[in-house]
Formats: structure tokens, sequence, C-alpha cells
């Protein structure tokens, strides 16, 4: 009862930090967006804008108001949901964005949990064999894993597998000709699952092809950061007292090692599963445009080279904002493998 | 006579590690009857800790036994298989550590730490166990053991965390606990108590006990025999009244000038001047020589051997075997 | 520490797993299997497409599947004047098309059956087909088409190729004339891909209520194609319309077209190849060679509307000195520019009217790649040495202009000219050359094509004539005899095609001469079609779009 | 998005700096460790080559932007090791050069994200109260965003180019460094020396500089060892958008991203620069691994 009322306060505190940090970032992407560009209001409805027009602008977003109205003004729309227009497409940035969203959900989803279960079997495997060949091999597969550019990592599978090899195929995230034999019913906006839903399995088979070189590219960055965090935090908890502990008390080295040992691995583990969401969403830009990804990686590229300044800066509070949320869950999460976290 | 129910023999201990090999024990041999406290007393890196791990063999990886043997029940445990360690592991021989709230695992609440164990080696249903491990949190003086039961390491106080230490070590009947510095990392006005509690569960439970530590203070209160080690070797061993009213080796002696107030947790014994080598095996002669009062050109040449002063006392130094030191 | 010896030799076979990817050509194997697994890699390498016979066109409805770069940036047919042409081009139809220079007839009747010129050149009229059904439902008449013309007039994207229009009238249900307020080429104007669409008037009267009405994905037109389904920035789906005056029966011509929208040339490519479209509608020129002497696959090279120029800031030391534009005229590597900018597919422009335009014309000189005349004229105008910096601009996204851009630097380094390239989006090079001429670039470079074709009207009033304001005339270049001259010469096109030729060119001889811009090469669209894609007829004056009616497969 | 697990094992840093002692333990610890041994030679042949571009480098003006028409689009040869670009210029003499912004940039970049981070965490530790709160929240909230996407927004609002992208990563990594050197900090004023000035009257300001931040250096040098190979890898993504380097500059990033347009035929275009950017980045991370294990207290327990 007791633990429960402290879990809950700690939650809400965390939820209320939270809820400060996403007004702090706004600020700063209040500053980006309006204060570091010279002329925001030219950045804002693009280059084709007529004096006019950005003395339009200008009144709309307040910029001729004192920096804290403007932020007020900014933050009202923010919270009305109007992150601008997008100045190629002329469409509100929050729909693109909410368009393109489940694509690169699904990528990034499917990217994490291979990440994620390789990352922690590999570690703990090569924390067990400390110093033979397998963690050896584990351990430079992960500093290569790290070192290595998304973007150049893409272009040797594509060429590996595609050109060399025609195994798999080169991009996109179905076959266009799927569309016409075997459409997938579009439910959820995630192939995968929209595909299991509808039993349209000449379509998941699909989908999955398409989704391994892409999805095996943004893994491979943060499965090596999270085998070696693994690793490290495994052989560390095994040298702890609790665990001689229970060496010294009898129980199965199994037991031992995939529950005692793993459950004090854990949570600083999920620690770097959270910072490398953030590494694997910016990474993702990388494999999108590699792999013709149509989500919102594509469309950040796109919206960059467009100097589509209003989707920019929906994208960056969009990813700021979503990834708050990432740590607000992993902190909740390690309240549920960690008693003592919710005090401290 | 009856049997020691430990005996260990010529033990031998090497670490290795990146500055070269050192030799943590260096032929220690003592034996441990059944149902008596046996003391091993000595500063810290003097191997006592290793000793207590070795009997266990729950050595660290750079550890290596090179020489001896350790007979348990009549068994040597150097030779059997890990399944059957793991038997008598917790089975028959438990261990209590220095810090308690380093020794239970954070996240696992006492009761399934405890329940675990029991199961493992009584082979309990898990109510049963259950049951058993509330009668043995209850016998170690804790209070409401049910809520004990479901906490955490980290929302029980030290003493009360080392009581539940107690109560594991004893709940499988055991038949050797080793308690390594079991009340240090206590405050304290609870350390009494503590060794208080072990004396008397051991009394009523008849086990035999190990009781490591640097305090001899703690020994003479609780211990029928003991012995003293200093860098990896025995310097003196006996029944403790003998040793505490005769003590043989200048070492043992300096040792008894530094024995704190009773509880006290000072660590150094500033008696002695000098430290502790770090790697005794490259000395010759006897380890104890730089840091003696009474050393001799002999002691720098040559090592003292072990010399009966009686049948129950015995020390390593040449001032024994002249019978001439006090 | 031997643990960390095996790290090195496991990376260094990770090192060779990975640039072995890149498909290196390792020594011969000594096995038989490994030769042929690698004579196939090649062989793939040089003819990487499937077979396209091999693809079958599965069964349901016949599509066409095509890659193209094409955005929308509106679905309002009135305000369309951008890349969206691809698709309007399909669900719309004008009066009449213009054809290609090769073919013997200048027009195509289309919404129009045929139509007349009054002798002064001022009234037109066309006379409607019969019994054309816009998508909607609508029937087309007179007064739609006056509805779309005014409208296109009014507040169209591109509502400047309707200046010389006075008044539309309505004659009787299917005639409509329109009255010029000068004589203009009003044929050419009414085959405009942008802003003369015919609309159906019900869609156009919810436009006027609601400005965002089309943008929905609405379209209502009369041509071959509705819209199906689109997702923005990813693909368009277009469904035969079955009601089309011109009829389905005689060819098999696709049910659907798939557009998908992907802008990288090299993501087209390899869509191609890898048997994900048909077609593929701009493929990155270097690669291009690869599908000369494919078989099973036609390769095109044609001419196009397109020309690259450059604009010298006239306003600024040391360009406003004629003899220094002439030198740097003189200074750069055409040829060069051809082959590495274009890749082979251009030729050298005369001045800024591409061939096979009008008013393009042979006796329009060229400057030629000259180092030693371009020293002696700079060291007339007083700079031997060269000695001077300029700056020069391009758009980031033009991959021609990022290629020949740095040939301009390294060329006019040799003549003691500093060249400092900014590459930024064309429309912030844009605004930044329009928003202060006297402190812009030295040098615009500007890919440039007329709206409808009359490079008369659009090419050289657009980017030489003098104007208050500049819009295209990036070298803000005022002469009064060149201007006299087009003006003149533009009055005449309808009514003396010979004396508006003659006035044109000697324009344009002026133009060279003084050299406010240099004229670098008139492009050479290049693309293929795979054989089994039939009907396809190439249109330079319908540069935006691709009409997928005419296209079958057997 | 860095390893930054090495925060949690600077504690045990007691004595105040021995930096002669300790740049002897480094080189011993290399010269001890193959691997350490073998990344300490690919950075210094690096550096090598990037001091000595323009003269190793068989072409340097092409390396430098320089078009050169007659020779574009060659294959591989004896003149050209990995052929030329679309504008003739040596792909060799290009990756060499570019090894300058590649060697340059991150340096300045963590130079100075160090230098703005570090004392502003030196304070926030060292102080404590409110003054630790104001910095450290402001920190929280640029480490809240993604790094990337952070550099990203700031690049495109500065405008494009390799100074801007340069700026955008400096504000976007310091906070990484206010928060090492504030845990550091803030046990290090709990520490006797420390106290023992202060209680002298020493000037805060003077124990900062010199018992707090010098004490930091060896952990932020082995942050900033591995960060020098991030940075490297941020820089590579930025241009690999087109937010970095703009041409003709030479840009291992850039350099791969103009190659995507060949890689099934002319694949060397892409791949080599690529490769460039794998080996010195594995290499900062192994040196980085190799100085951490020489300051991480844990393997000598």
């Amino acid at each position: 009862m007791l633990m429960n009322l402290q879990k809950a306060e700690y939650i809400l505190r965390r939820l209320l930090t939270s809820v400060f940090v996403l007004l702090g970032l706004t600020v700063i992407t209040f500053f980006i967006a309006r204060v570091v560009p010279s002329n925001a209001a030219a950045l804002y409805i693009g280059p084709k804008a007529r004096p006019e027009d950005i003395e339009r602008v200008t009144k709309l977003l307040g910029l001729d108001k004192p920096l804290p109205v403007q932020y007020l003004v900014y933050m009202r729309d923010v919270l009305k949901g109007d992150w601008g227009t997008s100045i190629s497409s002329k469409r509100p940035v929050l729909q693109e964005i909410a368009s393109r969203f489940p694509a690169t959900f699904e990528l990034l989803c499917t990217a994490m949990i291979i990440a994620v279960a390789t990352g922690i079997v590999v570690g703990v495997i090569s924390a067990q064999w400390q110093g033979k060949w397998l963690d050896i091999l584990v351990r430079a597969a992960s500093i290569v894993g790290v070192s290595v550019p998304a973007f150049w990592l893409g272009l040797l599978l594509q060429i590996l597998f595609f050109r060399n090899l025609n195994i798999l195929p080169l991009s996109g995230r179905v076959d266009s000709d799927l569309r016409f034999t075997h459409p997938i019913m579009v439910t959820t906006g995630i192939y995968l699952i929209d595909a299991i839903i509808h039993q349209n399995w000449v379509a998941l088979k699909d989908v999955c092809l398409h989704m391994i070189l892409p999805a095996l590219t943004l893994a491979a960055y943060p499965a090596s950061l999270i085998a070696r965090m693994t690793r490290a935090t495994m052989l560390e908890v095994q040298s702890q007292d609790y665990i001689r502990t229970a060496r010294a008390y009898g129980l199965k080295e199994s037991f031992i090692v995939y529950i005692l040992a793993l459950k004090n691995a854990i949570s600083p583990t999920l620690t770097v599963i959270g910072l490398t969401l953030a590494y694997a969403l910016t990474g993702s830009f990388f494999v999108e445009i590699v792999f013709n990804w149509p989500g919102l990686g594509m469309f950040t590229v796109r919206s960059l080279l467009n100097l589509d300044y209003p989707a920019i800066m929906g994208i960056t509070l969009f990813g700021a904002i979503g990834y708050v949320l990432i740590n607000l869950l992993v902190d909740i999460v390690q309240t549920w493998i960690d008693p003592r976290i919710s005090l401290s | 006579m009856r049997d020691p129910i430990l005996r260990i023999e010529d033990l031998h201990i090497e670490f290795r590690t990146s500055r070269g090999v050192i030799h943590a024990l260096q032929g220690v041999t003592f034996d441990v009857m059944p149902g008596e406290i046996f003391g091993v007393v000595g500063e810290t890196g003097c191997g006592k800790t290793i000793t207590g791990l070795s009997v266990l063999r729950l050595l660290p990886r750079s550890a290596r036994i090179t020489q001896g043997n350790i007979r348990f029940e009549g068994v040597d445990l150097l030779k059997i298989s890990q399944r059957e360690m793991r038997s008598i592991r917790g089975g028959k021989i438990s261990i209590i550590f220095q810090d308690p709230s380093t020794s239970m695992n954070p996240l696992f609440t006492i009761g399934f730490q405890m329940n675990k164990v029991i199961r493992e080696h009584l082979k309990f249903s898990r109510e049963k166990a259950r049951e058993r491990a509330l009668t043995m949190l209850a016998a170690t003086g804790l209070p409401d053991v049910e809520r004990i039961y479901d906490s955490y390491p980290h929302q029980l106080s030290g003493g009360m965390l080392q009581r539940a230490m107690i109560a594991l070590a004893l709940s499988c009947e055991h038949s050797l606990l080793i308690a390594d510095e079991p009340t240090t990392a206590l405050d304290v006005t609870i350390q009494s108590q503590i060794l208080q509690l072990m004396r008397e569960l051991q009394q009523k439970l008849g086990v035999a006990m190990i009781l490591i530590t640097h305090n001899l203070g703690v020994v003479a209160n609780m211990c029928d025999r003991l012995v003293v080690l200093y860098a990896g070797r025995v310097v003196e061993i006996g029944e403790s009244r003998s040793i505490f009213e005769n003590p043989q080796h200048p070492y043992t002696r300096g040792l008894m000038s530094a024995i704190p107030a009773p509880g006290s947790r000072g660590n150094r014994l500033s008696a002695i001047p000098g430290n502790v080598p770090i790697d005794p095996g490259a000395l010759k002669g006897c380890v104890f020589a730089p840091r003696c009062a009474f050393v001799m050109p002999r002691c720098l040449k040559e090592s003292p051997v072990m010399f009966h002063l009686s049948k129950d006392h015995a020390s390593t130094c040449f001032l024994a075997e002249r019978g001439d030191l006090f | 520490m031997n643990n960390r010896w095996s790290i090195i030799c496991i990376m260094m076979i990770f090192a060779l797993i990975l640039s072995a990817c890149g498909g290196v050509k390792t020594t011969p194997q000594v096995s038989q299997e490994t030769v042929s697994v690698e004579q196939s890699i090649e062989e793939e390498a040089a003819n990487p497409t499937p077979a396209p016979a091999d693809t079958p066109i599965p069964e349901g409805p016949r599509v066409l599947k095509v890659a193209a770069t094409a955005n929308i940036t509106t679905w309002d047919p009135v305000k369309s004047f951008s890349t969206e042409a691809l698709y309007m081009g399909n669900f719309y139809e004008g009066l009449i098309r213009i054809n290609p220079p090769s073919a013997s007839e200048r027009f195509t009747p289309l919404l129009a059956e045929k139509w007349d010129v009054s002798e002064d050149g001022l009234v037109w009229t066309f006379y409607l087909r019969e019994g054309v059904k816009f998508h909607d439902g609508e029937l087309l008449t007179a007064e739609a088409v006056k509805k779309s013309i005014e409208a296109a007039k009014d507040h169209g994207g591109a509502s400047f190729i309707w200046l010389p229009l006075g008044s539309i009238d309505v004659v009787d249900d299917l005639t409509v004339k329109f009255n010029l307020t000068y004589a203009a080429p009003l044929d050419l104007i009414a085959a405009s891909l942008y802003g003369a669409w015919i609309v159906s008037p019900k869609a156009l009267d919810a436009a006027a209520q609601d400005d965002q009405y089309f943008e929905a994905g609405i379209e209502a037109g009369t041509g071959p194609y509705m819209l199906e389904s689109y997702e923005p920035d990813k693909e368009v789906l277009m469904t035969r319309f079955d009601d089309y005056w011109g009829g389905w029966d005689d060819v098999k011509h696709f049910d659907k077209v798939l557009i998908t929208i992907t802008p990288e040339a090299v993501q087209q490519q390899q869509m191609l190849e890898s048997g994900e479209v048909d077609l593929a509608l701009s493929i990155p020129l270097e690669n291009m060679e690869q599908f000369k002497n494919k078989p099973g696959v036609t390769f095109y090279e044609e001419p196009s509307l397109y020309n690259y120029v450059g604009f010298f800031n006239t306003l600024r030391k040391p360009l406003d000195d004629p003899k220094v534009r002439k030198a740097l005229s003189y200074a750069i590597p055409y040829n060069d520019i051809i082959k590495i900018g274009g890749q082979g597919y251009g030729i050298q422009s005369r001045g800024p009217v591409p061939a096979g335009v009008w008013p393009y014309s042979e006796e329009v000189p060229q400057y030629t790649y000259d180092l030693t005349k371009a020293k002696e004229l700079l060291a007339e105008a007083g700079y031997p040495d060269g000695g001077f910096e300029l700056t020069l601009t391009y758009a980031a996204e033009n991959q021609a202009e990022e290629r020949l851009a740095p040939l301009i630097k390294d060329s006019f380094a040799e003549i003691g000219v500093t060249v400092n390239i900014e590459a930024i989006q064309f429309n912030q090079q844009w605004e930044k050359a329009k928003a202060d001429p006297a402190n812009a670039q030295d040098i615009f470079l500007l890919l440039y094509w007329p709206t409808y074709s009359d490079a008369g009207t659009d090419n050289l009033y657009s980017m030489f004539h003098s104007s208050e304001v500049p819009f295209f005339n990036l070298s803000y270049w005022k002469d009064e005899e060149f201007d006299k001259k087009i003006d003149e010469a533009a009055a005449l096109t309808v009514t003396d095609p010979k004396k508006s030729q003659q006035l044109y060119t000697e324009a344009m001889t002026r133009l060279v001469d003084q050299a406010p811009g240099f004229f670098l090469y008139d492009v050479t669209a290049v693309f293929t079609f795979p054989d089994y894609i039939k009907g396809y007829q190439y249109n330079m004056n319908y540069p935006f779009t691709t009409f997928f009616y005419p296209m079958y497969t057997e | 998005m860095a390893i930054k697990e090495s925060i949690s094992n600077i504690q045990s840093l007691d004595t105040p700096p021995q930096s002669r002692r300790t740049l002897v333990h480094i080189a011993q610890v290399i010269l001890r460790d193959p691997l350490a041994l073998l990344s300490t030679i690919i950075i210094i042949v690096f550096f090598f080559v990037a001091v000595f571009a323009y003269q190793l480098a068989p072409f340097p003006e092409q390396g430098a932007g320089k078009s050169n028409p007659a020779t574009a689009m060659l294959d591989p040869s004896p003149e050209h090791p990995i052929g030329t670009d679309r504008l003739g210029r040596d792909m060799l003499s290009r990756i060499i050069i570019a090894s300058r912004p590649a060697l340059v940039v991150p340096i300045v970049v963590v130079f100075l994200a160090v230098i703005i981070g570090a004392p502003l965490g030196a304070i926030a530790g060292y102080k404590g109260g409110w003054l630790d709160e104001v910095i450290m929240r402001i920190t929280d909230l640029f480490l809240a965003f993604p790094f990337l996407l952070l550099a990203m927004s700031i690049a495109t609002a500065l405008g494009r180019g390799l100074d801007k992208a340069a700026i955008a990563l400096i504000v976007s990594w310091w906070p990484w460094y206010t928060r090492l050197t504030r845990s550091i900090a803030a046990s290090l004023s709990q520490r006797y020396f420390v106290m023992a000035a202060r209680s002298i009257g020493v000037r805060d300001s003077v124990i900062i500089l010199r018992h707090i931040l010098p004490n930091c250096i060896s952990p932020i040098l082995v942050q900033a060892t591995i960060d020098l190979g991030l940075v490297i890898l941020a820089m590579g993504g930025l241009a690999f958008l087109g937010l970095g380097t703009q041409p003709p500059a030479p840009d291992w990033g850039l350099m791969v991203s103009d190659g995507r347009t060949f890689i099934f035929k002319q694949w060397w275009l892409s791949t080599y620069p690529g490769l460039a950017i794998f080996i010195v980045v594995l290499a900062f991370n192994l040196l980085g691994d190799t100085l951490r294990d020489v300051f991480d207290p844990r393997q000598y327990r």
C-alpha cells in the first residue's frame, strides 16, 4: 500500500517535470523558430512571399510584439494544434506529420525491437562468455556498429542484398504491384499490423521483405550500444555482493544470471534504450532517404531541401515531445523494475 | 576427540593481476570443531575473507588455489562437482557478509530471496518455505515479520537487514555458518545486539560458526578458539583464553594492545607501525619482521615454522620457540 | 591481451566484409562456381533491368506504373503553375494542343474542333466539340470555356498569358469568340500547359465560394483520366474516364496510371531497374548512357524547351562594362559544360531562344571558348589580369547547375577572375536577386523554359526586356534598342511572321553582342521507354507533362 | 546519444591532477594494448594526412574542388586508384583533402563545447543551490531534444554551410559536458582539499580554476575522444542531408551522398568516403574505450 502510494507520487512528480520540460522545449523551439532567423516571417511563408504577405504573417505571428507575448502566441498556436502550414505542400504541418508518422513508427519500432532483443541477448551471452571468442566477436561487432554511419551501411546493404545477391527488395515499403493484386487495407497505417489484421499474408510477406534492410540498418547502432551496455552492466552486477550471496546460497547459476542479475542489469540498459531512441529517430531520416521509405524522415529531408521552415520546426517539436514521452515511459517502467527509484 | 567439521590444510591461494601474481594465502591450516565458534582474526588484507570464501569456492575469477585442501565433514570440497558444491552452499554451509545493505538483492523482496533458498535446499513448497522463513525471521527477534517478508532491502535498516540475513543463514539447518565481519558495517549500538543474537542462535541450533573479524574484542567475547592471520599466514592459533592470556606472537600482542573500545569501528591498528606487505610471498624470512618490535637477524633470513606451546596453542615466532617472549 | 588481438582480427574481417559488399572484383577464384557467380553479377551490372518482357502485367486492371518527381503544389487547375502539370495534363484539356515541330499539322484539335482568326489577328473564334462531358457530369459549353478562361485571366497562376485578351463572347452553345486588344498568337496561348485548362463550371463556381475547394483532391476536367486517389508526396492514382470523348476502344489503353512521387532521380532509376515501375520520368543523366543500347528499351534524344542561361549583374562594376561581359562570355567552356553539366545531352545555345522554338534563328551568333580573346578584352576594359571577384548563385536542387558551376569558376580563374559559388534553393536565389539588384549576385544561373511555345514574348521579353521591378530579367539590363525591336516583333507575330522573325533575329544578335547574359546550352531531353509500351509521342512543347492516353500495350 | 557511462566512474579520482604521470600511464597502456595501438596509429595517420593533405594528394587542386572535365567518371586505374567523380576530380585526392575539415571541425566543435559546457558544469557542481538548479534545468532542456534533430533545426535556422553546421553542433553538444563536469565537481566539492581551500578563504573562482576544473580533465578527455568520432559522424550526416559543407568543397558525407547516384555501377564513389568516416570514427571509439579503461578505477579493484 505504502509502496504504491510512493510509486504513484513518483510518477505524478515525474509527469509534472515532464510537463515543465515540454514547456521548456517550446521555449527553445520558439527561439529557433522566431528569434534566431533574421526574418522569421519570411522564413515562415517561404521565399515567394510578397511584402504584404510578410506583413500579414508578422501580424499573425505577433512578431511585432515583445518576446514574451510572442511566446504566448506561439504556445497558443502549438496547443491549438496549429503548427503552421508547410510551405511546399500548403497543408497543416501537424497533418503532414500525422500522415507520415505510421510509416516511421513502424520502421522505428521494428528496428528497436530488433535492437533491444539482439542487444540484450547478445550482451548477456557476451558477459557470460567473458573473454571467450564469442565475447570477442560481440565486442568487435558492437564497436563496429557504433562507428558505422547509417547512410553508408544502408548503401552497402543495398549493394550486397539487392545488386549482388538480389534476394531482397531495394527500397520502398511495399511492392507497387501489391496495391492491385493484394491491396493492404489501411486500418492503423502500420502495414505489418494491417496485413495481419486483414489476414493478407501475401502482403505481410512483402512488407516483411521490404522491412528487413532498413530495419537492420537502423538497428545497428542501438543494438550495438545496448549490447555494450548490457554486457557492462551484467559484468558489473555479477561482481556485486548480492550475486555472491545468491551463489553462496547455492542457487542455480541459470537462475542467478537470467533472473536475478538480468533484472538488476536491465535498469541501466533501459536508460540506454531511451537514449538510443533519440538516435534511432534521427537515424531513421538517413535510412528513409536511402531506402525511399515514405515516412517522417523523407518529409524532414524534403523540408530541409525546400527550406520548409514551419515543417522543420514542427518536426523538431514533434521529435522532442516524442523523446520526452519515451523517457517518461522508460522512467515509469523502471519503477516497476527497481523499487528504489520512486524514493529518489 | 571428535572429528573437526571443517579442516583446512596448507591452503595456498594466488591472485593473478595486471601487476603480476600476488600470494594471498600461504599454507593456512586450521580445524573447526562442530558446535564451536572459531575466530579468524587479522588486519584488512591478511587473507581472512579469502579463507572464508575459499570454503564455499566463491573466490573471484582471478584467484586460484594452488595447494592444500579443504575438508568439510570429511569431504574434500576442492574435488567435488559444481552440482555437489551447490547443494553444500546454503544447504550445509551458509555465510553472512559484512555489509547487509549490499548482500541482499535490492530488486527482490526479502521474502522472495529467502523463499527461493529454502525451496532450493529443503525442497519445501512455496507455502511451507514461507512459513519457515517467517519463523526464522521471528527467531531473530524481528517484529512484524509478515511486513518484513514483503519488504525490499532498501526499506529496512542495516540492523534489521542483518537479522534477516542471519535468519536466511540459519534457515536451512546448516552445520557451519561463516560470518564475515557481520557487524562491521552496523551502528555501534546494534553491533552487540547482533553478536548476542548470533551467539544465542548458534547455541540453540548447535551449528559451528567461523567468525571472521579484525576486532579482537569481538573474538574475546564470542570465540572458543581462534586463529590470527598475518599476510596470508597463520601467526598464532589456539584457544581464545590461552591466547588472550598469553599471546605468543608479537603481532598478536600488538593487536591486543590495539583492541578498541567495544563496538568501535576503527579499522587501523595504529599501535603497530607500518603496513601489511602487498605481496608477502616475495619476502624472505618472517613476514612480520619489517614491523616487528622484537626483530632479530634470524627473522630476516629464515621463515619460522609453527611452534606448539601446548596442545591448544601454537605460534610462528622464533621467540615462541624459545618460549621467552613474555 | 590476447583478446585484444582477436578483436583486431575480427574487426578486420568485418572491414573486409563491409568493403566486399561493394562487389569488389576479387582476384579470380579457382572454383568454377565462383566464377560463374561473378559473371552473372557483371552481367547484371551491365544489364540490371530484368528483361521487361518477363514482367507480367498482373491480372485485373491494366496499370501503368510511373516514377516521377512531380509534386502537387495545388490541385486548382486555374492556379496551377508548377510540377502538378504532369497530372493536370491528363485530367484536363485545353481547346487545342500544339504539336511537335516535326508534325505535319501545327495543332491538334481537342475541345475545339476548329478555329479561325480575323485578318487583323484580333478576333479568334473557336468551334467546340459536341457532347464532351466533364468528369463531374457537366457538358462542355461555350459558357464553360468563357468561365474557365476568365478565371485563368483573373487569378490564374499564369494569368499573364492572357494579357492580350480583351473579352470573350459566347456566340452559341458551342461557339466562343475571343476579342484581343492587340494581335497575338492566341492559338499558342490556348495550347498552353498552364492557365488554359477548360474546367467544369460547377467546380469553378464551388471554387469561387471556397478558395481551397480543389485542394481536397478534386478535379473536374474533360481529360482521359480521373483522379482516383492521392497521397501527398507519395503517389497519385489515376483511373480512366469511361465517357472520354476520344473513346477507349481501338487499343489497349491503360485503365489506371499509378504515379509514385519519387523526388530523387537515383531512386527512380533503382525502381525502374528493380521492375517496380514501367517508366521512370527522370533518371540521372549520368546514368542514361546505360540505356542507350539496351535491348527491349527505346532511347530517346529529343530537343526540348529548356535552356541554361547565365545573367551578369549589369548594375555592378565591372560587369556594367560590355567588354568585360564579352570577355567573360569567351571564358566559358561551352563544350565542357555540355559534356559535364549536360552529360553530353545538349547543344550550345544561340541566344536565349532554344532551338525548335519560335523565334529561334540560326543567324544569331555564338561565343566560342577562347581564353586569349577573353584576356585581350579584359585588358582592353582595364583589367589586364582580371583581379576581381564575382559571386555566382545557382539552384542547389539543380544537378546540372551543380555540375557546371565549378567549371565556370575554374575557367574564370584562368583569366584571373575569382568566382565564389553560392548554392541556394532556387526560390531563395530568385528572391535574393529581385530584392536588391545592386547588392545581389554577380552571376545568376537559370534553367529557363517558356510557359507556352512562344519564346519571343516569353524568353526574350521575360529575361531581357527592361522593367521597373525585376521579374526574370536578372541582369537588370536596360537597352532601348532591344526593347523596341522585340516589342515590334511581338506585335507582328500573327500578321507578319517573316518581318517579326527578322526583328527578333536582330534583337537577339544585339543581345548576344552586348552580353548581359551568357547562353550555355539548349537541353536535349533524354529518356527511355520500354518497348512493351507503345503509342508514346514526345511533345517538346509540354515539358512538364506526359500524356498517358495514347500509350498502350499489346 | 553518446556513451555516457563513463560519468558514473569518475568519483574515485581522488588525488589532485598528476598530468605527467597520467600521460605516461596512458602511453604505457596504449603501447601494451594492440587495439589501442592500432587506433592510435590510425588517428596519427589521420592527423598526418590532414596536415599534409596537399602534399600527399596526387591531385591537390582537384581534391580541393577544381574540375577537370577531361577525366570525368574514370574507373579506378593506377593514376586514379579509386577513380574520378563526375567533374573529373581524383577521388583519392578528394578523400585526402576532405580529411582536413573532418579533423578541424570536430576539434573545434568539441573544444568549444567543452569551453562552454565545462565551466558551467563546474560552477553548478561546486556552488550548488539555485545556480546549480538553473544551469542544470537549462541543460536538461537541451538534452531533451534528440541531438541531431536539434542540430538540424538550428543549422536550418542559420542557413547552409560548414560553419553554420558547426555552430549548430556546438549549441547542441555543450550540455553533455556541463552534465559530465557537474557530476565530478559536485563530488569534488565535498573533498577535503577543496573544503580546506575554501575554509582558508580561497576565492570560489580560484577553487574552480585550480582545483575543480583540472580534476575534470581526464574524464572530459575520455569523453572528448569518443565525441570527436561522433562529431565526424554527425558532420557526415548533416553534409549527407545537404546542411554541412557546400560543394565544391570536399566532404566525406557529401561525397557519399553524391556517389549514391552511381552506387550500382561506380560503387567506389560512395563506398570509399564512407569507409573513411567509418575507420576514423572507429579509431576514436576504440581509443576512447581504452582511455576510459585507464581512468576507470574498476579495473584495479
